[in-house]
């Protein structure tokens, strides 16, 4: 093995490549899923009756209290002995949702009570449905108020992706580990890795910023 | 499914679960206090006007906050003993949650400090007081009531994060887990019993920090 | 006889054990501009609020136009509306608040359009014209485009009552419309109201200016611990009070 | 349901394998991505026994962890895996007729303080020693090197990067993946001069299925010992590095 | 003559391009009561904070018993001074501010016992001594260990005052104290203020209640557009402003 890192690095380019694309894929569907759930357990924290509330609220406090490899482990094996035969990509992308879901539910709620109640009843008095008072006026100031938070999920979210390697997803981390079982160059791909984490986690904040800036309310 | 729970090896091995429980609670409490020290100085730093102050605490709250902590943990363990700095595995996994914390924790204090209102300050001022007696006695109390509540999913998150010491082999709960994984191979029951623990703790975090929020809740 | 719009019958409201209104009775007919006066706490906010369905009540009814408001009673029974018939019944009257409440992140002509377009179903262009038409007549014309963190107070509160006289509600509900803003921003407002009350609209407005009272309402409720204590012409009772608690009352308001 | 996972395997015409992705020579990726090994072998040669064809075969990346759950929820039809043989796991798992025998071994520096097993041993205390993890790890060492401190790490490549940075004297893991790594690494390392710890590898299949299990100890039994002999040598001196003599002809080595 | 506390020559402070005070020169004996009146934005809030340095200055000097405030000045060097002598100084004049500012966290006792322990160094007893005198004075004797939370505005306030006057400062600055208050909260603050009158100590004090200062005053001021534009007794200034602009500014305050 007399090769240099950089020979090593160009043999491995499309296997990073691939990694790197498993990573932002299982990231993807992970906020995306995670948000749509997390929306959901929001509302129900922030409006539901107290047995909903009481139900979300063990449901996020458990969650959050779990280590997610915990939570990995969990999906792949328990949805197995569920009868729901899911393969690691969709076990781990599924964990990852949950996992996404608790945080971005309080985030949510959060954001939906620190909407002052006045702009509920404002929008009551013009004769708004709940519904429509939810997407037309509450929704759209919660969101505002959610972005920077949500970013700092998004990120966490990227980071927690690599627990995914445990039950075999051939993520960026486990690709670098592949890497390194054959050439034993554990430090300089580890490192190359992190700028890699490093670079999508930036990427995420600035464009959170770049939206936080686009929707900015005139003042 | 036809697999059948069995947790004698669990049992067996329990001591193990709580020993490692105990030192990864004393990672995380002794890291988190560092952290808030660093989170403290760098929290002041972000806000301060002038930029040879601000720019360097950005750019490690950038930094740290996007790396993944497992890259930062090998690093101080295999790459820092071929700068000059050894330290033994337990240390160097402090120092990098420390370091880790300090950047979410500084993130946690700026948001406190922003919403203390400017007049706090003048009023100290205008009775003469130092800017740091003011931040002492008036801004970092009524700072740490603000944060209280957002603090306690910070604390948990770097609670859980002293998983990630298993990988240099520092012997708290994840490896005392995986450990009865590798002799008994019982995942299931391990994982099971292994985040009970780590949901209990979890919950007793927060229920302390609730306990602290409502004793330092101020009279109205 | 003019026609009867609102009839508020024996209106009963309690937070717990605390009795906030106690058997109101009030009706108002077709063009009247009613004053509500009182002390802090006597129920004035409270009562504007059931009107509007934004609180619940425990006993009497309301109607509006006849129809009944929230409840539908029968002998003795008492059965909540659909949340979707309430919905529609707030439609019918109108509500400016203390803090304005407009919605942040619409522009002022957007918040007048929400409701045309979602409750009457009109379309974006139709909903616009009347929107500006209202944005106008409160003088507002040159400001449909900008965000309420954009306007002054006295600019945001008359959007807030376009906002609700866009909906062309059969009664106008104001709750110190003018109690948040600075004294230079309180006249433009009532200049506003004024206008509306000269062009005959039915309104219900609680208040503590006095002099405003006196000038523009038809007739004022004085309310006083969750009753309504005395009511009549402004200019009778603001001149010779016929109850002790007005009398007290007045002195200690600004008016004298 | 009651038929057995061989006929599954047949009628779905590929078999599925469990084993992973970071363990050389054991199963590892070569650098156009492919899996290889011998454990990865073994799979190869179980599926020629049942479809002739060495290819009908899918891999399940999995970690070390998730060796006995992945078969026991039916993830896998069999796991191969470098898998030691205990009788803890034996109850949870049947095991097929081992393939290799392994025995740990030490390695060391090249250019390092301590010459050998001997110098190792002699120094004492003063040794630290990078082992992967395990529950036997300790003893394992300790039977050894009786006062030496023992490092135990959750992956290979960190038991040797613990070697090279200093943080270890030596490493203790299987003598197959020492005598890989020194091929790879030629002149840097050496080898401790002492083997002990001896221990069988083999695959896994669920627990309960005694056909499917006939089916697979066949299959390596006569990759071993008969017609798919030069199958399994081949392979085995691509990872270990040495020649096998073929079986003895005549009387069967097994009642010997 | 009396002696001279408080010495402004020249003062000039600019925010960015705009110029908010040009060259004000003042000065203010001991004992005298000052109101500063003028409209919104004219800088009177700006000169106050200058006197106690939360406002940097670009040009001009501010004495304090002749000793230089903030700034050194030789020829056309200015060098600020250090934090710690700044520190110093301030404590040298109390200022109350029109949103209180209270230490939210510490009693109202607490509140006031900060700075004689912090600045003045004294121990706690004596400090708590000081602290209950003063908020006696104020009249607050009952509330001594209330949060400023369960305190009115107008108590809030007063505590704000007693906090700055325990200081024994040399000089009181008042900034639209009563500005932030119910109306019915205004008057105790406003009483507190002519007890410290009766008792001889300077003060400056923004104001917008015309009648107030007129009654206070020994001297009133009227800042426009960053000058002070008019300055005399009350009982002549308001009565026959000599300047065009005071005679409109008020013509549109509360006065008449
Ligand atoms: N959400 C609530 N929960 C409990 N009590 C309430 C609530 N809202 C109002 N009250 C009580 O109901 C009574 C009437 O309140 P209301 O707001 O109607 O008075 P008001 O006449 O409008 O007073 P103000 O002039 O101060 O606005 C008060 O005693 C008040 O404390
Ligand atoms: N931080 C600042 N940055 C820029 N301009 C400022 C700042 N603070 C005050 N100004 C400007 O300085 C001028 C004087 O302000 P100042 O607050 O001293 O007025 P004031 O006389 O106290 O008015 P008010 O009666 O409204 O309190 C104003 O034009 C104001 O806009
Ligand atoms: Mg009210
Ligand atoms: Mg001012």
């Amino acid at each position: 093995m007399s090769q240099s890192f950089l020979d090593q690095l160009w043999i491995a380019r499309f296997v990073i490549l691939n990694g790197l694309g498993m990573t932002v894929s299982i990231s993807i569907l992970s906020i995306i899923a995670g948000s749509v759930l997390g929306i959901f357990v929001g509302l129900a924290l922030a409006y539901g009756k107290w047995p909903l509330r009481l139900v979300v609220r063990a449901y996020t406090d458990i969650i959050r209290g779990t280590p997610v490899l915990v939570l990995v482990l969990a999906s792949y094996y328990i949805s197995a002995a569920a009868g729901l035969d899911l393969k690691p990509f969709s076990a781990g992308v599924l964990a990852l949702a949950i996992f996404c879901s608790s945080h971005v539910g309080e985030i949510v709620r959060g954001a939906l009570q620190a909407i002052s109640k006045g702009q509920t009843e404002a929008a009551k008095a013009i004769g708004l449905t709940f519904g429509q008072t939810f997407t037309s006026v509450l929704w759209p100031q919660a969101m505002r108020q959610c972005l920077p938070a949500w970013v700092n999920t998004a990120a966490e979210m990227v980071k927690a992706s690599t627990l995914l390697s445990v039950i075999g997803v051939a993520e960026l981390l486990l690709r670098t580990q592949e890497i390194i079982s054959r050439n034993f160059m554990s430090l300089q791909f580890y490192f190359l890795a992190g700028a890699l984490y490093f670079v999508v986690n930036f990427a995420i904040e600035r464009f959170g910023k770049y939206v936080e800036r686009k929707t900015a309310l005139p003042s | 499914m036809n697999y059948t729970l069995n947790f004698a090896a669990v049992w067996r091995n329990f001591d193990g679960l709580i020993n490692g429980l105990v030192l990864s609670l004393g990672l995380a409490v002794v890291s988190i206090l560092i952290g808030a020290v660093i989170g403290l100085v760098v929290a002041f730093a972000l806000m301060s006007k002038n930029p040879v102050a601000a720019m360097p605490a950005r750019l490690y709250v950038t930094i740290i906050r996007n790396l993944p902590i497992l890259v930062l943990v090998l690093f101080a363990y295999f790459a820092l003993p071929q700068m000059g700095v050894r330290l033994d595995k337990i240390k160097s996994f402090v120092l990098v949650l420390s370091i880790y914390s300090g950047a979410y924790l500084a993130e946690v204090f700026r948001a406190g400090l922003l919403s203390i209102p400017r007049g706090l300050t003048e009023a100290g001022l205008a009775i003469g007081l130092t800017s740091t007696q003011i931040r002492k006695s008036i801004i970092a109390p009524l700072m740490f009531r603000n944060v209280l509540p957002s603090l306690s999913s910070t604390v948990i998150s770097l609670f859980k994060d002293t998983s990630l010491a298993a990988a240099i082999a520092v012997p708290e709960l994840t490896f005392a887990a995986r450990k009865i994984n590798v002799e008994s191979f019982r995942v299931i029951e391990t994982w099971m019993v292994t985040s009970a623990i780590y949901i209990a703790t979890c919950f007793l975090i927060a229920f302390g920090m609730r306990f602290i929020e409502r004793r330092l809740a101020l009279p109205r | 006889m003019a026609k009867t719009i609102l009839e508020i019958n024996g209106l009963r409201k309690t937070y717990g054990q605390n009795e906030v209104l106690k058997s109101v009775d009030c009706s108002v007919e077709e063009g009247e501009v009613i004053s509500i006066i009182g002390s802090s706490g006597s129920g004035k906010t409270t009562m504007l609020r059931c009107v509007n369905m934004l609180e619940e009540f425990q006993g009497g009814t309301i109607r509006l136009d006849g129809e009944e408001i929230g409840y539908h009673v029968e002998g003795s029974t008492r059965r909540r509306k659909s949340e979707k018939e309430i919905a529609r019944q707030r439609a019918l009257t109108g509500m400016a608040f203390q803090q304005f409440n407009l919605f942040p992140h619409m522009t002022a002509a957007e918040n007048v359009m929400l409701g045309l377009i979602k409750v009457k179903k009109m379309k974006k262009p139709e909903a616009r014209a009347i929107a500006e038409k209202w944005l106008d007549r409160v003088g507002l014309g040159a400001r449909t485009n900008h965000f309420p963190g954009q306007l002054s107070g006295g600019q945001q509160q008359r959007v807030a009552i376009a906002r609700a006289i866009a909906m062309s509600p059969r009664l106008m509900l104001f709750d110190e419309v003018t109690s948040a803003l600075d004294p230079e921003l309180v006249g433009e407002v009532l200049q506003v109201i004024k206008g509306l009350a000269a062009d005959g609209m039915t309104m219900l407005l609680v208040t503590h200016e006095m002099r405003f009272a006196y000038e523009v309402s038809s007739r004022v409720i004085f309310m006083n611990q969750g009753v309504i204590c005395e009511e009549g012409d402004p200019k009778e009772m603001f001149v010779k009070p016929k109850t002790e608690r007005l009398a007290e009352f007045l002195k200690t308001s600004s008016f004298n | 349901a009651d038929g057995s996972k061989l006929d599954e395997v047949l009628a779905r015409g590929k078999l599925i394998v469990g084993t992973g992705s970071t363990n050389a020579p054991w199963h590892f990726k070569s650098a156009d991505d492919k899996l290889q090994g011998f454990d990865v072998d073994m799979g190869r040669i179980i599926a020629k026994a049942l479809f002739g064809d060495a290819e009908k075969i899918e891999y399940v990346n999995q970690s070390s962890d998730a060796r006995i759950p992945n078969i026991t929820t039916d993830k896998v039809d069999i796991t191969c895996q470098f898998m030691t043989v205990t009788g803890e796991r034996a109850q949870q798992v049947n095991f097929t007729i081992p393939y290799y025998r392994e025995g740990v071994g030490l390695m060391l520096k090249a250019d390092g303080k301590y010459a050998d097993y001997a110098a190792l041993k002699a120094a004492g205390s003063s040794v630290t020693i990078s082992v992967l993890q395990n529950v036997y790890a300790e003893a394992m060492v300790r039977a050894a090197l009786p006062e030496a401190t023992v490092d135990q790490y959750d992956s290979v490549d960190l038991i040797y990067q613990a070697l090279e940075s200093g943080r270890a004297d030596a490493v203790a893991t299987d003598q197959s993946s020492l005598a890989w790594y020194m091929t790879q690494n030629p002149g840097r390392y050496k080898d401790g001069g002492y083997g002990w710890n001896p221990q069988s590898y083999a695959c896994a299949v669920k627990r309960g299925d005694q056909d499917w299990l006939n089916f697979v100890n066949t299959a390596l039994h006569e990759a071993m010992t008969g017609v798919e002999f030069d199958t399994y040598a081949k392979s085995y001196k691509t990872w270990f590095g040495k020649d096998l003599t073929p079986p003895q002809i005549g009387f069967p080595v097994e009642f010997k």
